[in-house]
């Protein structure tokens, strides 16, 4: 990117950054154990598990990937369609299910037909 | 900000290579094959709003027919669902679409960031053609056997292409090609108003010192090239199902007695298609509306807009968030019922955006100094006739409330107050706004009066009470109610009232269309900026802008696009290529 | 002028609101909730609309051109913004939470819930009830034909009891809870009783359901939901909500599977005896209309 | 610069306006036509991808009955991947001037993308020989479909490649390298749409 402001502020980073999303990580993972801790299970377990991983990795790559930085955007700008498909890939994929398992509980199959 | 001593030395050098302008050799190439993006903008909207009466008219048909029954022999109830699913199509698609993105989106984002054109003007140009073969092709299908489809314009199959529903031969076949050409044509289009707003900038223009208007447009054309793919897709396999007998979506079906070669698809599928489609689609045709209605407000409100920074975000976080709401439209479809939490969720969840967009409108005007022009008036009945549209969302989008409404009368009225009206005001709001640009000469200030007045009012009067026939529970798509006994003999009457009403208001859109052919020939003289805005597209050297927008050089922006107000300043509004501590902005002549 | 314009809408809208005689048919059924939900949403949104359009016209009022003013420079004011941001947050979630409560008693069907079938097609109606089994048999669509239109599996046992309902009206007991499992033949429709407020649509190809209890004798309209057609809006029929002794009178009356298997089989007896004759009857039949 | 951070800016404070002074006035260092390209393969790869999404959602019903792979589909990807070095070749040619290279390499890369998709029609007629229609079976129509898709695109892309090769009797070498690049990455980028496509229809 050359918005022209390499050399201007706010490309330096205060450590106390650092710090705080240190501190981030650690809830973020004291999360998820709590989560098993207190045995959530089901659909929940998996839905919150899988949350907080993703917050953790977007914290991980937003901060201390920050040489990156520079191509973030063009990151971001590549990865939030897949995201936004991945979505969708998910909800077929439970919809796909759905629509075989009623099939099979209220339709007969004809042998030979 | 003025006192602000930034010197011109600090201006980068200009990165933007002057593009290889593109000259037109001959009348032909000049105003038919024309690569001015200005051109192609009034080609777009020409079409589109040619195309958009005739879906006018028919619902003009479909009123006479829900207001007086059994008055209209013409109409059989063949003709009524293909009268709405034409409607449908043409107004959300072929209409708002076409003219937001390819009219507003060609005319002004090369104008408000400074460029000269579009980036690939080649490219650009076959968008529109292609555009306009969509539209043939669609209205073609209104001369063949059987006539266009009437499925709806969801067009679900089974039922779109099945010998129950008219149209279901060639109508059908035609309206999917078409879709298939718009969206090629969009593609194209589409490329060009993103890759021109993120590369052909003039010096100074940073993403943050761009109107709303062109983050609107920018938004819903990303959006748009995102969400289409998903329509060609469901439309390219429907064309198979009907033309070659494939089954993606046809499951074994027993059709009036006689059983199908089809088996196994899944008609849900499509739904999910058409609808990670579809529900951007709405945000397509709203982003837009949602930035040009902030110009429109801060320019006659001779305030900033409040919050700019807020309005960019919630433009970004609709537009992201409204990929994973689709299935709200499929509530009741049959689809995994768990999946009801989620979209609930998610759907809840935009209108928090949404409602600071509102806020933000509403909070500009707050200490402002309001001139009640045409442009703001239409602005601010967007805003309630918007909000009104909004909340009737969240009934809709809240699972449970959505069950006894969903396809009644309540859904029609919702998207018609959120998107048949509100966007079409912001639509005569823009145009009365920029007329004097593209023509220099103003519209007439009492036939708009009148206009606005009619429009609005009677927009409000014909869609708030159709919510209520909905809670009643009258069904959509119903070519007569028949004798039902939930349903009293006043909600009959009532939908002659709206039947009245809408005439009126149509007929009233003849006064715009005289006014806008008037005043291109009598009207007031509009001179430079008679709206003393600050955007950039006001700054040209020729009122109408010439070819290559700006006389011989770019303009260079030095500030954001609403400093209106600035204390110390000498005017109450500067331009955004004025230099600081330079002589003041040229007032309007 | 429009300060009177926005002032006329937000009154106006009240006033039609209160006056209005058209809302919700009573109700007839258990989810009283739902119709609870949209009161709870109406306040909500209702007062928000209120509030910005009056607000509106106030600052229309107020702030109209003077010359030789000037509007407030304050671009953003962070606090404002959280606030708002907040509040509407919480009215949010002050529809969504009793909503979701809600939906999740929509979707989970009590187990002690009577299973019936409705049957789509282009444009009618069948319904289909499990006899003393208190199971439906399964189907599939190739099986259906003149003399079985449900499409019933002959070798399933569990179907051989199902009560046929085909041309008649839908009779239900009062409080008892049902799931009603939904098919179609063909297209899509959907099986709406506005005075049960519960709907779902009906896809081919799939088995679809939702459950209420009937909570008012008396007779209501079934309309089809979903556009099938031309026929959409004439594809009408009509249930009958009534004290279990009656119910049981009609249900009694009603052919079975088994029953209806055995006319057909009488019939095609009586048929190939016939068969001869008809044969002749047939070709005289296309002489004469040639 | 970080998206995230752009979007933070206060662009009417005195601080920022004179960040934003210095702003040449564009978001990428890439060329434009670059960008352009970009941006519709992202679109193209959702269109792919859904079309992949609609077809492992079929899978699932029971009536699925998988097609045979004819041995002629491994031919022609051989082709294809022939196809897409040439055109690599053919950019570092042009990269380094030398023009016959490049030239040579253009109509090699050109030509065996003619033969692939004469090879994929071969193959459509040895399928239907055999009786595999495309009503019969979703199996099939998917894969006509796809194979179709795909073979649309690529034809897009000989359009582009046959205006290059109109190009290289100009002589324009600059103009010359820019197309080049362009074509090479759509090359490589259907290259790779192919060999997904063709997993999943092995894979069923
Ligand atoms: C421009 C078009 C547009 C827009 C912007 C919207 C906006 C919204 N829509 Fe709408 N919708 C359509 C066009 C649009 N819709 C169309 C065309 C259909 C029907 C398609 C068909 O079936 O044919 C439809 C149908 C539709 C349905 C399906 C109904 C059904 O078929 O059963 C649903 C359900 O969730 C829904 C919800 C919403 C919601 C929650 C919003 C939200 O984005 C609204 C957000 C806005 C606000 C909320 C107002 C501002 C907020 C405030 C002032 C503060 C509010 C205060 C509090 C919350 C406390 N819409
Ligand atoms: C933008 C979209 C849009 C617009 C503007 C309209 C405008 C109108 N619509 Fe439409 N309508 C739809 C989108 C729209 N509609 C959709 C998507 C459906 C669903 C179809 C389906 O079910 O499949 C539908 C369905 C629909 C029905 C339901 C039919 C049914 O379910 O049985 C009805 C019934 O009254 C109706 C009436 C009207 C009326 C009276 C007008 C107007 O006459 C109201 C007054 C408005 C104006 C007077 C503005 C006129 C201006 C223009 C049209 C633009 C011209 C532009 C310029 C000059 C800039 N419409
Ligand atoms: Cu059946 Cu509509
Ligand atoms: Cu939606």
């Amino acid at each position: 990117m050359t918005e022209a402001t390499k050399h201007v502020e706010g490309q330096q980073h205060p450590i106390g950054i650092y710090i705080k999303i240190w501190g981030w990580l650690f809830v973020l993972s004291a999360c998820s154990y709590m989560v098993d801790y207190l045995h959530v299970q089901g659909y929940l377990r998996w839905t919150l598990i899988l949350t907080f991983m993703v917050l953790k990795a977007g914290l991980i790559v937003a901060v201390f990937m920050h040489m990156l930085w520079e191509r973030l955007a063009l990151l971001y700008a590549i990865i939030l369609p897949p995201v936004l498909v991945l979505v969708f890939v998910a909800i077929m994929y439970y919809e796909s299910i759905y629509t075989f398992v009623t099939r099979q509980l209220f339709f007969s199959v004809l042998t030979g037909a | 900000m003025a006192e602000v001593g930034a010197e011109i030395e600090r201006i980068g050098p200009a990165e933007v290579e002057d593009v290889e302008l593109y000259h037109a050799k001959s009348w032909i190439t000049k105003y038919v094959f024309s690569q001015d993006a200005k051109v192609i903008a009034i080609q777009y909207s020409a079409t589109a709003i040619a195309i958009g009466m005739v879906a006018l008219v028919l619902s003009w048909l479909m009123r006479l027919q829900l207001g007086f029954p059994e008055s209209f022999d013409f109409i059989e109830a063949q003709d009524y669902y293909q009268f709405i699913t034409m409607h449908g199509m043409i107004m959300v698609v072929y209409l708002l679409t076409a003219l937001f993105l390819g009219g507003f989106g060609n005319y002004l984002i090369p104008l408000m960031v400074g460029a000269r054109d579009m980036v690939f003007p080649y490219v650009n140009m076959l968008s529109y053609w292609i555009y306009l073969l969509a539209v043939l092709v669609l209205v073609a299908s209104f001369f063949v056997p059987g006539g266009p489809t009437g499925a709806g314009w969801t067009l679900y199959p089974p039922q779109a292409i099945l010998t129950g529903t008219p149209g279901a031969g060639a109508g059908i076949v035609l309206m999917l090609v078409s879709l298939a050409l718009f969206i090629i044509g969009f593609t194209m289009g589409g490329l060009n108003y993103v890759t021109t707003v993120l590369q052909a900038r003039t010096r100074g223009m940073t993403l943050m010192r761009m109107p709303l208007t062109v983050w609107g447009i920018f938004t819903a054309t990303v959006l748009a090239l995102l969400a289409f793919p998903a329509l060609f897709v469901g439309a390219v396999m429907m064309t198979l199902d009907s033309v070659l007998g494939t089954s993606f979506f046809m499951p074994t079906i027993v059709s009036q007695g006689e059983l199908l070669k089809h088996d196994g698809g899944s008609p849900i599928l499509f739904q999910h298609l058409f609808w990670f489609f579809g529900h951007p689609e709405v945000y397509i045709v709203a982003l837009p509306a949602f930035g040009i209605v902030s110009d429109l407000i801060s320019v006659h409100a001779r305030r900033h807009i409040f919050g700019y920074r807020m309005m960019v975000w919630a433009i970004v976080i609709i537009g992201a968030l409204s990929f994973v709401v689709w299935a709200h439209h499929m509530y009741v479809s049959g689809m995994n019922p768990y999946f009801g939490f989620f979209f609930a969720t998610t759907t809840l969840i935009i209108a928090v955006p949404t409602a600071i967009k509102v806020y933000n409108w509403t909070l500009t005007l707050w200490r402002a100094n309001i001139n009640f022009t045409l442009p703001m008036l239409f602005a601010l009945a967007f805003i309630v006739t918007f909000v009104n549209g909004g909340i009737t969302g969240l009934f809709l989008g809240n699972v449970v409330v959505d069950v006894p409404l969903s396809d009644t009368m309540f859904v029609v009225a919702h998207f018609h107050m959120v998107m048949g009206v509100a966007p079409i005001l912001v639509i005569f709001g823009a145009i009365y706004h920029w007329y004097p640009l593209m023509t220099g000469r103003m519209l007439n200030e009492a036939m708009g009066q009148f206009h606005f007045w009619v429009t609005f009012l009677g927009a409000y009067m014909i869609f708030l009470p159709i919510h209520y026939l909905g809670f009643l529970g009258v069904p959509r798509r119903y070519f007569e109610m028949g004798t039902t006994s939930f349903i009293p003999e006043s909600a009959h009457t009532l939908n002659e009232f709206i039947t009245v009403v809408a005439l009126i208001v149509g007929v009233a859109q003849l006064v715009f269309f005289y006014n806008v052919v008037w005043s291109m020939i009598k009207g007031k003289k509009a001179g430079h900026n008679p709206w003393k805005a600050t955007t950039l597209e006001w700054q040209t050297e020729e009122v109408p802008p010439g070819h290559g927008n700006f006389g011989r050089e770019l303009p260079v922006v030095y500030r954001w696009a609403y400093d209106y107000g600035v204390p110390g300043a000498e005017d109450d509004f500067v331009p955004q290529n004025h230099p600081p501590k330079r002589a003041p902005a040229r007032a309007a002549e | 002028m429009i300060v009177v314009g926005l002032v006329l809408v937000a009154v106006g809208t009240v006033l039609f609101h209160l006056l209005s005689p058209w809302w919700w048919t009573p109700i007839a059924s258990n989810w009283g909730y739902i119709d609870d939900t949209i009161v709870l949403t109406f306040w909500i949104t209702g007062t928000v609309f209120i509030a910005v359009i009056l607000f509106m016209a106030y600052c229309a009022l107020r702030y109209k051109h003077r010359a030789g003013v000037r509007s407030e420079y304050r671009p953003e004011n962070k606090n404002l913004e959280w606030w708002l941001t907040i509040v509407t947050t919480v009215g949010v979630a002050g529809m969504l939470i009793p909503g979701l409560f809600v939906w999740n008693q929509f979707v989970t069907v009590p187990a002690e819930a009577t299973e019936i079938e409705v049957m789509a097609k282009q444009w009618s109606w069948s319904f289909r009830k499990p006899g003393k089994d208190g199971k439906l048999g399964t189907t599939n669509v190739r099986l259906v034909n003149a003399d079985n239109p449900f499409g019933i599996d002959p070798k399933d046992p569990n179907g051989q009891d199902d009560v046929l309902v085909d041309g008649d009206n839908l009779h239900l007991p009062l409080n008892k809870p049902i799931k009603v499992l939904l098919r179609s033949l063909d297209v899509l429709h959907d099986f709406y009783v506005p005075q049960f407020r519960a709907k779902m649509d009906m896809v081919p190809g799939a088995v679809t359901y939702f459950w209420f209890t009937p909570t008012r004798t008396g007779t209501f309209d079934i309309l089809c939901f979903e556009l099938c057609g031309v026929g959409h809006h004439a594809m009408r029929s009509q249930v009958v909500v009534e004290a279990q002794t009656a119910y049981d009178n009609w249900l009694n009356q009603q052919m079975t599977f088994k029953k209806a298997l055995a006319a057909v089989e009488k019939r095609a007896a009586e048929n190939k005896q016939l068969a001869s004759r008809k044969a002749a009857a047939d070709i005289v039949a296309t002489i004469a209309a040639d | 610069m970080n998206i995230i951070e752009q979007l933070r800016q206060k662009p009417w404070t005195a601080e920022q306006v004179r960040i934003d002074d210095a702003h040449g006035g564009r978001a990428y260092v890439l060329p434009t036509a670059k960008l352009g390209l970009r941006i519709l393969l992202t679109a193209i790869t959702v269109l792919l991808s859904l079309f992949v999404v609609a077809y492992s959602d079929r899978m699932v019903v029971s009536d699925w009955r998988p097609l045979p792979e004819p041995w002629l589909l491994w031919l022609n990807t051989l082709v294809l991947i022939g196809s897409s070095v040439a055109m690599q070749r053919g950019l570092i040619a042009v990269r380094q001037g030398r023009i016959e290279r490049f030239k040579a390499s253009l109509l090699v890369a050109g030509g065996s993308a003619v033969v692939f998709l004469l090879g994929q029609l071969w193959v459509w007629r040895q399928l239907v020989e055999l009786g595999y229609f495309a009503a019969s079976n979703p199996a099939n129509a998917f894969f006509y479909l796809l194979t179709a898709l795909h073979g649309l695109h690529l034809l897009g892309g000989l359009v582009a490649w046959t205006r290059l090769v109109a190009r290289l009797t100009h002589g324009d070498t600059r103009r010359l390298r820019m197309g080049m690049e362009l074509c090479t990455i759509y090359w490589h980028f259907l290259l790779v749409v192919w060999l997904i496509f063709f997993a999943l229809l092995l894979y069923s």
